[in-house]
């Protein structure tokens, strides 16, 4: 037998109030699968994303990572929660995020937003983490800033900042939401292009993003996410070129 | 200057000199003898409850004219206030539990590392500090009855107190006893006046030497106490 | 210093001995001020952490706390727990008893438990006052519960408690005086003495006051400083 | 079942007044708050500085001292005046300064200075994003305080504004030694006039934690109005 | 002479701290104007919007809106500041704004929010305002989420939102940051769709945008800005077709 499989979520519901905002979503990831999340706005990409990660609490479905089945149980209020903290832990160090808001610390510069987790999650020694932060802060193009607040830094550079933060990880799976919203098309270039050499190298990513042509070229499969389901799912030259879903093409039709 | 109207400030309860009645009403021994001599001076009398932190400098801010509430006389508040001639001065005396009773409180030697109470900043207070400041523990406080519960209490060995309080306070308790005889202090008890106010203080002087010739003063004492405090 | 021993012995009141006397209330204020704040503030950030816990059997017994010392007067506590100790049976006899014989630790144990009760609603109040964003942040990043509370929301709780804080040390510096109450001689025990032996209310008092004063400044310069450090990251507002 | 020896009305009485002084100095103390906390993060220097001057000051002296300062203070000052009056030219007159209004407004004074600094330090979190909307909307200045920066900085000032409340309750008592007969000076009186120090503690602390229940509940109620939009973590 | 030029900003620098951030910028903005900032991140582009409106006051240079010259003084601290806030307010309410992170008001619906400034600024009558506001909901597509506050709303929606509050109050100047970040295709489409309508009727509008596509379509001025200073500046069809910048050179040229 290989190794485990990085990332498997099977029939993941999630309800906000009475609002169905996912309606059984399911995917598998291997090492070294890109996939792209695609769809449009509000169709619960960013909350798959987190629930992945248990940020949310689906309100059914399973999650396995690296083999791994997420425990869960009822509480007391009859919420579904997580079962075993350490579990969920220890599940998300494998994990890393870069959020749609950022979400940069406010009250750590950017260097110190970048060694903490390294640090204090998987116990990198000090020197060494910043060692690597300051090589990811040269490749994002922000090293220059790294002693400035997130409030000091115009968007596309809190975004590298973010990038950055999730690649000191060195996680096996990496959830992006919408990583290269802020950026001019130049540094897009360059954030995919770390993108790739990361799946290269064999780590896993899950992406959400509204640049199609990353979706098409960098990708090995693509879902479309529609109302909470998935519409449409494959390798990317299928899912563009022809696709089978009439709201697939709708989305794609060009629209200026 | 006619004085129609004079106003007296007193803190309660300062039992048996002053103290309210649950109705509110004041009663006590200086509450009736302040009354005789207004009556004396044929002026209202005007009674003012007021806390002893503010009652100097209530008086120096005028909110009344004289302060009727067992002021001792001593030098210092003399410069800040005009006393009249005193009205009473009642003993001090140590108590203690009844195991004490042997203690020779002339000597400083017997009361070597005693804890001894009094409360702060009374004519008390300067006796056991001077006499005894060097040889015993002397702890202040603020009211005669926190001083009593820890005599009960357990953490003082002794305590020197206006002789009236202690009678009312502590050999109420049958294993408490004063020690030794009364011993007089101080120069008495007056009422206190704003300086420029002479001829109020002199008017007050008037009345009170007609109140303590005439009977009146020994017809109130007796209503409150089984001894001579008279001036 | 000959003229210093002449220049005081022509003041009546400032002599050298109630110097002295002011100078031990000093000493004393500062101690007991100081020692428990910071034992206040040590033992309110467990207390704030579980007051603001959702699970309603962690928080409400520390609720029930900080109600009942920020809901009644110092004094009160004060009282009780110097005065009402010695009730307690036996405690005569116990190996205690020389300790709580003494007001100054019966008086400590009452300041600490007020301030701290204080000091954990402020806490409580900053603590989930802090962005959603940063939590999740952390979370995703697979912290621990108590890496993130020690690294994230606490420090940055820290940041936004600080003013309300300030408050709180110098109202702990204020309330302190009451110690005299039972019979500790701090700066307020000694002035009541001076004012009481030469009834000068206006010296002893403004003297003690100008020292409050001093003490007072030097902790809102602390503050200041403190917060010029810590809170860096917050743009100024225009 | 517990014995007051009938001075239970009286103490009620006081536990009027402490009651009224109490929310009038809170009123108070919150009004001049506001302005202080603006004046402290305004740029205006002079506004600044005055602000600062209060804020300082007032919490360096302690209460007592500025109690007895500024109602004996003022008092003496006013009587400095009738005072000359009679001496040159016999006039004897006296202007009362009110106990009540003096403790109202001495507490008041006081416990701005600490509501400032609450609220400043809530201001200073309100995220500056929030306030720049309102700025390039052209909101002026008094709007964006009213409808942006109050709502959202009272979140976070809620739990020292409930701090400095449940201090300020505790220091209405103070009022009595500038001749006012509160709950806590009626209680004493009575302590002292029954020699029971403890028994007059019971009364006292049920008002003080009575008007603290109904202290939290009108917290929580602020608590959750003012975190309207937020979501909970 | 006709109507007065609605903007002109004349060499605006802007300095942080010892960082010169803006070197000079000047524009001129006619009625009906489209200008499309673009730039690569940490170029200036925000900054320079925002010292438009003077949520940065600029360090030095003139803004002239709709005829009026905003003065400046020298404050005591030696800072340049406004001179007459009723000055700026005024400006600020003919110009309306949509930021980079939105900031949208965490403590107002969605309704709300976009009410607020034309009730309490302009002084509509409230039931005319919901109406306009009900309008701009269904135009950019969340009429439904009306009653939501920001913080539950996805990213996509938060920006439509924040288009529909800078729509609210019929400005005739326009500041847009980014305003199709967070969008998939299919709504930036819709949202381009609405700006252009916009521009025929004679409102005139500064975008920042990444979006070349729409640089290149609807504008009929793009702006480059690197490091501070602009660039290339011209009409869409010569700045694309045939800049003079090697810098807008490299910049266009296609990534992956
Ligand atoms: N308050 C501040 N203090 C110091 N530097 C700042 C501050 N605000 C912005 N900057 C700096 O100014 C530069 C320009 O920022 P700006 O936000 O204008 O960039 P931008 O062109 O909008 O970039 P993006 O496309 O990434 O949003 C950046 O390098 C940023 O770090
Ligand atoms: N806390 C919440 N409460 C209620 N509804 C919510 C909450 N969070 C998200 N939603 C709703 O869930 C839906 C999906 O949101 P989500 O953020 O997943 O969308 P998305 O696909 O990421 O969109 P975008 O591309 O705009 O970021 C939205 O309609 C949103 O309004
Ligand atoms: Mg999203
Ligand atoms: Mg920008």
């Amino acid at each position: 037998m290989g190794e485990a499989t990085p990332l498997i979520v099977k029939d993941i519901h999630k309800t906000f109030n009475d609002l169905e905002v996912l309606k059984g979503i399911s995917l598998e990831a291997q090492k070294g699968d890109v996939i792209s999340m695609i769809g449009s706005s509000g169709s619960g990409k960013s909350t798959f994303l987190r629930c992945i990660n248990l940020l949310e609490t689906p309100t059914s479905g399973e999650i396995i990572v690296h083999g791994e089945n997420i425990d869960f149980k009822v509480d007391k209020r009859g919420e579904r929660v997580p079962a075993n903290n350490k579990q969920v832990e220890a599940m998300r160090s494998r994990l890393s995020m870069v959020f749609q808001g950022f979400n940069m610390w406010s009250h750590m510069t950017i260097m110190e937003n970048i060694i903490e987790a390294p640090v204090n999650v998987l116990g990198k020694p000090k020197k060494e983490a910043m060692e690597h932060a300051k090589e990811l802060l040269n490749k994002v193009g922000i090293y220059e800033r790294r002693d400035y607040y997130p409030s000091q830094m115009s968007g596309g550079q809190q975004q590298r900042a973010a990038i950055a933060r999730a690649l000191a990880m060195e996680p096996e799976v990496m959830l992006f939401d919408e990583p290269t919203s802020a950026l001019d098309p130049e540094l897009v270039g360059e954030v995919l292009k770390v993108m790739r050499s990361l799946a290269e190298e064999g780590r896993t990513m899950v992406v959400v993003t509204h640049e199609m042509a990353f979706a098409r070229d960098v990708s090995n499969q693509v879902i479309f996410l529609h109302q909470g389901k998935i519409e449409e799912q494959g390798h990317p030259s299928k899912v563009f070129e022809n696709p089978d879903s009439e709201r697939m093409k709708q989305f794609l039709a060009p629209k200026y | 200057k006619d004085y129609k109207e004079v106003r007296l400030a007193v803190d309660v309860p300062y039992e048996p000199f002053e103290f309210k009645a649950p109705d509110g009403s004041l009663t006590g021994f200086e509450i009736d003898l302040g009354n005789a001599v207004c009556a004396e001076m044929q002026v209202k009398c005007e009674w003012v409850v007021q806390a002893w932190d503010g009652i100097i400098p209530g008086l120096l801010a005028r909110k009344y004219d004289a302060i009727f509430s067992s002021m001792s006389i001593n030098e210092d508040r003399k410069k800040k206030v005009l006393f009249s001639e005193p009205y009473y001065n009642t003993p001090s005396s140590w108590f203690g539990p009844n195991a004490s009773k042997s203690l020779d409180v002339a000597s400083k030697a017997s009361l070597k590392g005693k804890s001894v109470g009094v409360q702060r900043g009374t004519i008390q207070d300067k006796y056991v500090t001077d006499n005894f400041g060097d040889s015993v523990d002397v702890k202040r406080y603020t009211t005669a009855d926190d001083l009593v519960l820890d005599l009960k209490g357990g953490r003082l060995d002794l305590v020197f107190l206006d002789y009236p309080v202690g009678e009312n306070t502590i050999i109420k308790d049958e294993n408490f006893t004063a020690i030794s005889d009364t011993i007089q202090l101080g120069d008495g008890v007056a009422v206190a006046l704003r300086k420029r106010d002479k001829d109020l203080a002199a008017k007050f002087n008037k009345a009170l030497a007609k109140v303590k010739a005439n009977g009146t003063y020994e017809k109130i004492m007796n209503k409150y106490f089984t001894y001579n405090i008279k001036m | 210093m000959e003229s210093l021993t002449a220049l005081l012995n022509q003041n009546e009141i400032f002599n050298l001995q109630t110097l002295l006397h002011y100078w031990d209330g000093l000493v004393m204020t500062v101690q007991l001020v100081f020692i428990s704040l910071v034992v206040g503030a040590v033992i309110s950030v467990p207390l704030a952490i579980m007051r603001a816990s959702r699970n309603p059997w962690i928080s409400k017994p520390i609720w029930v706390y900080t109600y009942i010392f920020r809901g009644t007067p110092l004094l009160i506590q004060l009282y009780i727990i110097y005065y009402g100790v010695v009730y307690i049976e036996g405690i005569q006899d116990s190996m205690f008893w020389p300790v709580v014989k003494e007001a100054f630790y019966p008086c400590l144990l009452a300041f600490v438990l007020n301030t701290a009760a204080y000091t954990t609603e402020i806490l409580r109040g900053a603590i989930v006052t802090t962005p959603k964003g940063e939590i999740e942040a952390a979370k995703a990043y697979g912290m621990s519960w108590s890496t993130m509370t020690r690294r994230i929301v606490l420090p940055s709780a820290f940041r936004r408690a600080l003013p309300a804080y300030g408050n709180e040390v110098i109202f702990m510096l204020h309330a302190s005086a009451i110690a005299s109450v039972v019979t500790i001689v701090d700066l307020t025990g000694a002035a009541r003495d001076v004012y009481s032996q030469h009834y000068a209310p206006f010296e002893a008092y403004t003297f003690v006051a100008a020292i409050y004063l001093c003490l007072t400044f030097g902790l809102i310069y602390l503050f200041k400083y403190l917060e010029k450090k810590m809170l860096a990251h917050l743009r100024p507002l225009s | 079942m517990f014995d007051f020896h009938g001075y239970g009305p009286s103490i009620f009485q006081g536990a009027i007044l402490t009651i009224e002084i109490a929310f009038l100095s809170l009123f108070l103390a919150v009004s001049l708050g506001l302005l202080g906390a603006i004046a402290k993060i305004s740029k205006n220097r002079l506004a600044n500085a005055i602000a600062t001057a209060y804020t300082t000051l007032i919490r360096g002296v302690p209460d007592l001292v500025l109690m007895l300062l500024i109602f004996f203070g003022g008092q003496m000052l006013m009587n400095s005046f009738t005072d000359m009056l009679y001496d040159r030219f016999e006039i004897d007159i006296f202007i009362n300064i009110n106990e009540f209004i003096a403790g109202v407004v001495t507490i008041g004074f006081i416990f701005g200075a600490y509501m400032a600094e609450t609220f400043r330090g809530a201001f200073q979190s309100v995220d500056n994003g929030q306030i720049e909307a309102g700025k390039a909307y052209g909101m002026s200045q008094s709007q964006i305080f009213r409808r942006i920066m109050f709502p959202q900085m009272m979140r976070h000032a809620l739990p020292g504004l409930g701090n400095n409340w449940m201090v300020l309750l505790k220091t209405t008592a103070l009022v009595s030694i500038i001749g006012l007969a509160d709950m806590v000076r009626l209680a004493s009186e009575a302590a002292k006039a029954v020699h029971e120090p403890f028994t007059f503690f019971i009364p006292v602390a049920a008002v003080y934690l009575m008007l603290t229940a109904v202290s939290e509940i009108v917290m929580k109620r602020l608590e959750i109005r003012y975190s309207a939009g937020v979501v909970k973590g």
